[in-house]
């Protein structure tokens, strides 16, 4: 049915992101608010929950073509679009924003988490005022899913970083008004939208409230029309349906791996047989049973079926050591390994577990030390604070670490290439093969889907038999609304890319 | 009286740079810094980026050098831009100020409207039922966390009026500004009441067995009269400073109420900062809390001398 | 004139109470608050003491299956989400909270009164750095204060214990210091002094010992406040960190998601919480009445 | 006995206990006296012997708990009082009985003006405006010869010398022109030049009111200047009665003959140096556990078994000198 | 006299007064302001005067209790004034004080035993079995009964209590005894008792006794000499027939007319001055009794008077008749 004009929309927040500019961040709590200022070249259908090649849909561009062997793509730009500002878009802002990411132009951002990206693309040429083209090293497919994330908007090539930072132009639906730190974010509808009718909305406003309970209780209360997406924990999930039966509610995964980093440069887990044994160790359906009252989901690198499109099949998933339902067998066999290194019920192992000082981390940590119990290892936390975190796993300052890695897109070369790949910064263990290294970049070169998910199964599982970074769950995640509000769609294999909002409206 | 005012002055001085000192060396001893933070979300570092924002931040130079040029800008007014928002600190800083002073101030109203007259009852009644519940009562105001409390009066008004009083940042009405503060101002008042009432129940009990009680006493005068002309007037000196002390714990004591009623005040932002390790705002916040609180002192002394002739009369 | 039954009187009064134990059951009749304060306590510190023995399960192990349960014969004030027992995890909690309350107060109140004593003792350069000192940590929030330290100590129980230690310093010595100042002023002292004793004999033979009185009161009623002072900083996410039970965390993390839906995990901690707290300051309370000589009838 | 009609205050058988962690005090025990208009009473004893705790029962301002007046009866003008209401009893005090404490330095409300402190006192009684009562306060300052009445009716006490602050507290207590007037050790606090000036005042504006007036001190001269007639109490009893020339000129009580030698007398001109006083040996009894017989024979050279055994009845010796001692007879040739 | 034990010279003590919450400096009470006198061995010299006007002053200064701001203390002969903490030590063997409240005194946690013995072993004269000995004799001494050691100064009553301290002063065997008003707490029947005892050790042990109250009758008791303070200075000084037969300074006259005169029959109270003490922060120029004197001339509020000798060592600081003080 046709939407409804005007009304604000009042969602919370939970947590001040640090800046405004999407570039910049790495996390979505920066994408969701400010997503809706922007445009990309490419756009996933907003109205479609799984992400894929498929549902890719052009936005500031109007159509691509891969040419040149599928060395280039080549996008034709919309015409009389304007950003927010009044200026006009051309191509040259589309150079500038990702000469900008490739670090080749004069300014620069302050971080640049997703330069590595662009690794395959060899520069960015405009032809004429609407025509764009990416010439790339080598064929990259992927390269398409990367520009049509939430994360890859078009910046205006007039507006410095810095004041993106502060205060974004785009030629998204709406424009950005203020952003309180600590208090609040204000969008309003962008009258001169290039698609006409949209938005509906007459703003949004986002109310930043990093007391999960506080905010919970204020959105039954009415205070908001939508709960901030994917944040509603599952058991918060059953208190909102309690107290506000008429809340819409959906759980779904949010294409984030809970995971163990483990430090196989130093004692104890220098030992192979040691860290087999702990990844045969793991329970993983009492961690989701803990975590998610079941509903979470057990995979490896990629974001299991029905929502991920690259999970390998069941049956070769659980082909791998530890990955077999009976735990009791699988811990029997990893107590051998533990006394093949020389620990046994009188000689335990003693470990610290490193994870970041907030519960999604702390948590699945707590499950991990009681589950090592059982084959002589005890566990000790120790938590970290955000600050220090990353800085302390560079240093290598750590034996276990439970982490999260959260992927932008559904798509094995963002993932492999950035968690896995010698020498990539978010490689954290310092895992390098050179013979997988070789499959990253086979599949990231084939055309052709069906074998492509071949090699990425036959990667992933490779991945986990090398306990290289042992994969425990997937998490599942719960995002509810008031029933009036409409059109909002929550993405089930990222977190990231879904937020224009210029499709949603209100039935009030 | 000038001479004092000219000590006065410099003893807050030396507290103010003092606590300059302290706050500044205190923060670069807490590990981690905005860069690493910065970098923290993308889950990797990059050490050229890291290495060009810690020179545009200054916080490549010596510690020395950063204390020289933050409190000199202090001194020239100039605070320094939000390492986070990059807007000017006093930009975020000064429109939280009145929010937290406003809910304090309501906070110490209620504490001292409640606080006072039932300690006084309390004394009065000493050794009764009624001064055991009163007492009772103010104890568990000093005895329940302010964050449980607050969520429990948010979880309360939710399940029982469906309404929740969150903050509100526009107020169209006077009664809606007072709404807004009213309810975490008693929460958090409940605990300064609770002091508040202990500190005049014991002073009143001081106070009424001071031989100037047995004298209005002997002069025929009523207890209403006993109690509330000649006691309090007496024993409300030292409940002054505790009001003044209370004034001061608040800012602090209110990070939790802020949190947890999600008002946007200082406290709050404080605490933020502090997780963000952004510096200029620290430091000139605590500052400014600093300036705050030796001023509230330096007020109580002088309310001190209004209400005590034996001082006010030996300047 | 009414009759008066001057037996009734008299042991209202406590004439009768004599003698160790009749004294103490005589103060406990008089200040039923001060004595239920001190049962309280009791219970607390023999909690903390047997809590291996007295704790049904195991606090740390982690229990899927019996995630979230109810309240229960077998779960006495049910489970966590990790369906660890919360009974057990409350009496375990009682000795993190006892750690945390007399290891901050032992702390801070032992440095305090070193400070507190040597700067009323030598009211000189030393006194002067120390009231300015004193100045600065009480006009920065205490919390704020704590926040930092923890912060840059890293979150663990004795860090805790230190960052809660600190602001609690000046507190203890401006007591102990204004106490001195006055007994100094005593004739005792003077006559100490005229026997020839040395500052540092006097000061621990004769000005410490009556500093005592005040002293224990200010540390019951610290102890309430520490274990407060611990959980806001759980609540802002820097308390004692995992697998400690400390009920502070337990109480912060628990209200954030299941003030509804699992109650007891609320509950049962913010119970145990303010009853801790409650008691030490009822018995503090009843300690000061005792303890002051002013306040004797 | 005297005109009734003279006799402003009447007390019988007083009996004050105070009920206390370490037993029963007897404070006042049985003690009776009265007072005529314009006489002086002055009761003398030990410190804690009870004479404090007399002058606050009179006024029904024994502290309770722990105190409580127990027994007998106090009639002011006719009225028992410990028969009144409080609302009745507060119409009385600071009317018709007033009380001068012992501590000027601490019976002065410090946050209030003296004038306002006098002025409460008038307003409380006497149907008076504001402006009417501010000028009788400063009328009452000048009666008591404090210099620049309106000036000092402006200070707070502490702005005032122990000796003034005295005064003022005199000024109150004398502002409704009480019909009796307890003066509790109104000296004792202050140096003996200004003790002198002080109970000469009191002294003089008794005579100009004809205020009955009790004086309570621990001081034999003060009493011997001043009184007329003489109680002295030991250990919350009435031990002997006389008037002023009789008791001095003939103690009955081994008690008071005791006080009375050891204190020294001054000019001593006529004694050599260091001669030794004369000593009462032993220690004043506590209150509570007082033994069965009379309470000073255990420092009693004239004891005898009687002593331990039975309390003495207050008999009269002649003249209403009246004393509580099996051996009062005898006591003037045993010395 | 015999030889001076103690002799104080042109002694000062000025104590600023601070005022306010910041208690800063206001003025300055001119507590003692030159006071002179010597006391020989065995000699009682009694001090008397109203309160504040500054007897314990002079009393904790002899003693180097208090730091006297100028003048001179000789003990000896030897001069005691700027001797450090440690100099000082052995000399405090030698002179004890005893003071007014007996019961603030002695510090309530300690035994009477420990308190008595504690001069002792600080001095370390004496330990264990030896000490408990020596406590004991003591004890005796002042009349206490040594099972009494075990006992707390709560548990004795207040003449016990002033014969504890007495004992704690003599265990020291101290030539010169600064009494600071020791009987002024005690009951009148108790005073005689506590007296008594000072007299019979003086006359056992041949102490000298600065001995200060302000109760004439008890220092005309016990005293060889009295002199007579009035705001911070020595008006009149003589032995103490001299004094009470013949009070020159007309504020000795004054004090001595006050004293209610235990004789219903003698004459009545009559002031013989006017007016209250004038503070010692401001004290009037010239004679500082000249605001309150009868005889009061216009020298008198310009000149201060010295103390002059009036013959047979009888020593006033008046104008009157050429310093002697005599009134016609
Ligand atoms: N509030 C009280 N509680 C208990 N006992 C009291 C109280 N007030 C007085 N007493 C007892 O009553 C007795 C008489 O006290 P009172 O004050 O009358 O003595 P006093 O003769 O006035 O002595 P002083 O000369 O010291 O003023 C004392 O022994 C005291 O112990
Ligand atoms: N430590 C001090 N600081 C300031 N002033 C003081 C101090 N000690 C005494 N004074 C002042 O010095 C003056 C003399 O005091 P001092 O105690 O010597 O008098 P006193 O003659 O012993 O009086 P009393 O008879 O009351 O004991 C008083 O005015 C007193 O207030
Ligand atoms: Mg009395
Ligand atoms: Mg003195």
């Amino acid at each position: 049915d046709e939407g409804k004009q005007g009304g604000i929309l009042r969602i919370y927040h939970r947590d001040s992101p640090g800046n405004a500019s999407i570039h910049e961040g790495a996390t979505y709590s920066l994408n969701v608010p400010f997503m809706p200022v922007f445009n990309n070249l490419v756009i996933y259908k907003q109205d479609v929950a799984q992400n894929s090649m498929d549902t890719i849909v052009p936005e500031l561009a109007e159509s691509w073509a891969w040419v040149n062997d599928n060395k280039t793509l080549t996008f034709k730009l919309r015409q009389g679009v304007k950003w927010h500002d009044g200026k006009p878009f051309t191509s040259a802002d589309v150079k500038c924003t990702f000469d900008m990411l490739m670090g080749k132009s004069q300014q620069k951002f302050r971080q640049n988490p997703r330069k590595a990206w662009y690794n395959e693309v060899n520069d960015v040429t405009t032809n004429g005022d609407f025509e764009v083209s990416f010439n790339l090293k080598r064929p990259q497919p992927s390269l398409l899913a990367l520009l049509a994330s939430g994360y890859t908007p078009v910046y205006p090539c007039h507006v410095s970083p810095a004041e993106m930072r502060t205060h974004p132009i785009g030629t998204g639906p709406f424009k950005f008004v203020e952003f309180k730190a600590n208090e609040s974010i204000k969008l309003t509808r962008n009258p001169d939208y290039w698609r006409k009718g949209r938005p509906y909305l007459d703003g949004i406003e986002f109310t930043i409230i990093p007391n999960r309970s506080t905010a919970i209780l204020a959105f039954v209360a009415g205070k908001f029309d939508m709960t901030f997406p994917t944040e509603v924990s599952i058991p918060l999930l059953k208190d909102v349906k309690s107290q506000d039966p008429t809340a819409v509610c959906v759980v779904e995964p949010n294409n984030v791996s809970t995971n163990i980093i483990v430090n196989s440069t130093a004692a104890p887990f220098d030992n192979a047989d040691i860290r087999r044994a702990m990844a045969l160790a793991l329970d993983r359906k009492a961690f989701i049973n803990i975590m998610f009252e079941g509903q979470g989901d057990i995979g490896g690198t990629m974001e299991p079926a029905p929502a991920g499109l690259w999970a390998m099949p069941k049956e070769m998933l659980e082909s791998i050591p530890g990955y077999g339902p009976d735990v009791k067998a699988n811990r029997e066999e990893a107590k051998k390994l533990m006394q093949k290194a020389g620990y046994g019920p009188d000689k335990h192992l003693a470990v610290k577990v490193s994870t970041r000082n907030i519960p999604v981390y702390r948590d699945p940590a707590v499950i991990l030390i009681d589950q090592l119990k059982s084959i002589y290892i005890d566990g000790e936390l120790d938590v970290v604070e955000t600050a220090n975190w990353f800085p302390k796993i560079a240093r290598k300052d750590y034996m276990l670490g439970l982490n999260l890695t959260g992927n932008a897109v559904d798509d094995p070369d963002q993932s492999f290439y950035e968690n896995y790949s010698c020498g990539s910064e978010r490689n954290y263990t310092n895992y390098c093969n050179k013979e997988i290294e070789k499959l990253f970049d086979a599949q990231s070169q084939e055309t052709d889907v069906n074998k492509r998910k071949k090699l990425v199964w036959e990667i992933d599982k490779k991945l986990q038999e090398d306990v290289a970074r042992p994969i425990i769950f997937h998490a599942r995640t719960g995002t509810c609304w008031k029933p009036y509000v409409k059109g909002v769609t929550v993405m089930s294999n990222s977190s990231y890319n879904g937020y224009r909002y210029e499709d949603v409206w209100m039935d009030k | 009286m000038f001479a004092y005012l000219v000590r006065r002055l410099f003893l807050m001085l030396v507290t103010l740079f003092g606590i300059s000192i302290v706050i500044f060396f205190l923060l670069r001893i807490v590990p981690g810094n905005i860069v690493d933070i910065l970098f923290a979300a993308a889950g990797y570092v990059d050490p050229a980026d890291k290495a060009n924002l810690e020179k545009e931040l200054g916080i490549d130079q010596p510690l020395v050098v950063q204390y020289v040029h933050w409190i000199g800008g202090f001194l020239r007014g100039d605070f320094g831009y939000s390492y986070v928002s990059e807007k000017p600190a006093l930009q975020e800083i000064l429109p939280r100020i009145p929010i937290t002073a406003r809910l304090a101030g309501l906070a110490l109203l209620f504490s001292a409207s409640i606080g006072i007259p039932l300690g006084v009852i309390s004394a009065v009644k000493q050794g009764t039922k009624l001064d055991y519940a009163l007492r009772v009562v103010s104890l568990s105001g000093l005895s329940l966390p302010s964050f449980w409390l607050g969520l429990l009066i948010l979880t309360a008004s939710v399940a029982m009026f469906g309404q929740m009083p969150i903050f509100n940042p526009n107020p169209q009405t006077w009664l809606e500004a007072f709404a807004t503060y009213a309810v975490p101002a008693a929460a958090v008042g409940f605990r300064s009441a609770a002091l508040t009432m202990r500190i005049t129940r014991s002073s009143m009990l001081e106070v009424l067995r001071q031989d100037y009680i047995r004298t209005a006493r002997a002069k025929g005068a009523s207890d209403a009269a006993v109690n509330y002309h000649h006691a309090l007037k007496n024993a409300i000196l030292p409940v002054i400073t505790v009001i003044g002390i209370e004034a001061a714990f608040l800012i602090g004591g209110l990070i939790v109420t802020e949190t947890v009623f999600n008002i946007p005040g200082v406290a709050r932002f404080l605490v933020e900062a502090i997780r963000w390790r952004d510096y200029p705002i620290v430091q000139n916040l605590v500052m400014f809390i600093a300036v705050v609180v030796v001023f509230a002192n330096f007020t109580v002394d002088m309310l001190y001398a209004v209400f005590d002739p034996r001082i006010r009369f030996t300047e | 004139m009414a009759t008066i039954d001057y037996d009734l009187e008299l042991k209202r009064a406590g004439a009768n109470a004599t003698g160790g134990w009749r004294r103490v059951l005589f103060l406990a009749r008089r200040h039923v608050l001060g004595a239920a304060g001190l049962i309280i306590m009791t219970v607390f510190v023999f909690t903390a003491i047997f809590a291996n023995v007295l704790a049904r399960f195991d606090p740390l192990t982690v229990d899927a299956a019996h995630a979230l349960a109810r309240p229960s014969a077998a779960h006495w004030m049910g489970t966590d989400s990790f369906g660890r027992d919360v009974f057990s995890r409350i009496i375990h909690g009682a000795r993190i909270s006892l750690a945390v309350g007399l290891g901050s107060t032992a702390l801070g109140g032992t440095i305090g009164v070193i400070v507190g004593l040597t700067s009323g003792y030598l009211s000189g350069w030393f006194d002067l750095v120390f009231q300015r000192v004193s100045d600065i940590l009480q006009a920065l929030p205490l919390l704020v204060l704590a926040l930092v330290m923890t912060a840059a100590l890293g979150p663990s129980l004795p860090n805790v214990i230190i960052a809660i230690a600190i602001p609690l310093i000046p507190t203890v010595a401006r007591v102990i210091r204004a106490n001195t100042l006055a007994l100094r002023e005593q004739p005792f002292v003077e006559a100490a002094k005229s026997i020839g004793m040395s500052e540092v004999r006097i000061a621990v033979r004769h000005v410490l010992p009556n500093t005592l009185a005040p002293l224990i009161v200010l540390a019951t009623a610290q102890l309430g406040s520490t274990i407060l002072t611990e959980a806001s900083l759980s609540f802002l996410g820097l308390g004692i960190p995992e697998p400690y039970p400390s009920w502070g965390r337990m109480l912060s993390e628990s209200a954030a998601e299941y003030v509804r839906t699992a109650p007891w995990l609320v509950i049962f901690p913010g119970i145990a919480i303010s009853l801790a707290v409650f008691g030490t300051n009822l018995f503090g309370d009843a300690l000061r009445d005792i303890l002051d000589p002013r306040q004797r009838g | 006995m005297a005109d009734m009609s003279d006799l402003v205050l009447d007390v019988k058988n007083l009996r004050t206990v105070f009920f206390t962690n370490s037993g029963l005090f007897k404070a006042v025990d049985d003690v009776s006296f009265t007072v005529r208009r314009g006489e002086t009473l002055a009761i003398v004893g030990e410190s804690g012997c009870g004479k404090s705790v007399t002058a606050l029962s009179l006024l029904r301002l024994v502290p309770d708990p722990p105190g409580r007046i127990v027994g007998g009866s106090v009639t002011l003008e006719g009225t028992d009082l410990l028969t009144l209401d409080d609302a009745e009893m507060r119409a009385i005090r600071g009317n018709r009985i007033s009380m001068i404490f012992q501590e000027p330095m601490t019976s002065l409300n410090p946050v209030m003006r003296i004038g306002h402190q006098i002025v409460e006192a008038v307003r409380l009684h006497r149907n008076m405006s504001a402006k009417e009562a501010h000028d009788l306060a400063i009328e009452m300052l000048r009666l008591v010869r404090i210099p620049e009445p309106a000036r000092r009716a402006r200070e707070y006490p502490h702005q005032l010398s122990g000796g003034m602050r005295q005064r003022a507290m005199i000024a109150m207590a004398l502002a409704c022109r009480p019909a009796l007037l307890i003066a509790d050790e109104p000296t004792t606090a202050l140096d003996v030049t200004i003790q002198a000036q002080i109970l000469a005042l009191i002294l003089d504006l008794q005579k100009e009111l004809g205020t009955g007036l009790v004086l309570i001190t621990h001081d034999l001269g003060v009493v011997a200047q001043t009184a007329q007639r003489v109680i002295v109490m030991y250990a919350g009893k009435k031990v002997e009665e006389a008037s002023v020339e009789a008791l001095f000129a003939a103690p009955k009580h081994p008690y008071t003959r005791g006080l009375m030698a050891s204190i020294p007398a001054v000019p001593a001109s006529d004694v050599a140096p260091q001669a030794r006083l004369n000593e009462i040996p032993g220690t004043v009894p506590s209150l509570v556990r007082l033994p069965a017989g009379c309470a000073f024979a255990p420092r009693c050279k004239l004891a005898i078994k009687r002593c331990q055994e039975e309390y003495p009845p207050l008999a009269d010796w002649g003249g209403g000198h009246l004393a509580a001692c099996w051996r009062a007879a005898e006591v003037a040739e045993v010395a | 006299m015999t030889e001076a034990l103690l002799e104080v010279t042109d002694l000062k003590k000025h104590y600023p007064v601070r005022a306010g919450v910041l208690r800063r400096q206001v003025g300055t009470v001119h507590a003692v302001d030159g006071v002179s006198f010597a006391l020989g061995i065995g000699e009682t010299l009694g001090l008397v005067g109203e309160s504040g006007c500054g007897k314990s002053t002079v009393a904790r200064s002899v003693l180097r209790l208090v730091e006297p701001t100028s003048g001179q203390i000789r003990l000896r002969g030897e001069d005691i004034t700027h001797l450090s903490k440690t100099e000082l030590r052995p000399h405090r063997r030698s002179m004890q004080i005893v003071f007014q409240d007996p019961f603030a005194s002695l510090n309530p946690r300690m035994t009477a035993g420990d308190i008595v013995g504690e001069p002792i072993a600080v001095h370390g004269l004496a330990s264990g079995k030896a000490l408990e000995a020596r406590v004991a004799k003591l004890f005796e001494q002042v009349g206490l009964r040594p099972d009494q050691m075990r006992n707390f100064p709560h548990q004795f009553s207040g003449g016990q209590r002033q014969r504890i301290c007495i004992a704690r002063a003599l265990a020291l065997e101290p030539r010169l005894i600064v009494c600071d008003e020791p009987v002024s707490a005690l009951d009148v029947s108790i005073q005689a008792q506590v007296i008594n005892l000072l007299i019979d050790l003086q006359r056992q042990h041949g102490f000298s006794y600065l001995f200060i109250a302000h109760d004439l009758a008890v220092v005309a008791h016990i005293s060889h000499r009295v002199a007579v303070m009035y705001l911070g200075r020595i008006v009149e000084i003589a032995d103490k027939d001299e004094l009470f037969r013949n009070p020159r300074h007309p504020y000795t006259q004054a004090l001595l007319a006050s004293v209610p005169i235990a004789n219903p029959h003698a004459k009545k109270i009559a002031p013989l001055v006017d007016g209250d003490v004038p503070s010692p922060v401001n004290p009037p120029s010239g004679c500082a009794f000249h605001t309150r004197c009868r005889f009061a001339m216009e020298r008198c509020k310009t000149e201060r008077p010295a103390l002059v000798d009036a013959g047979v060592g009888h020593q006033v600081a008046c104008l009157l008749n050429e310093g002697t003080g005599r009134s016609q």
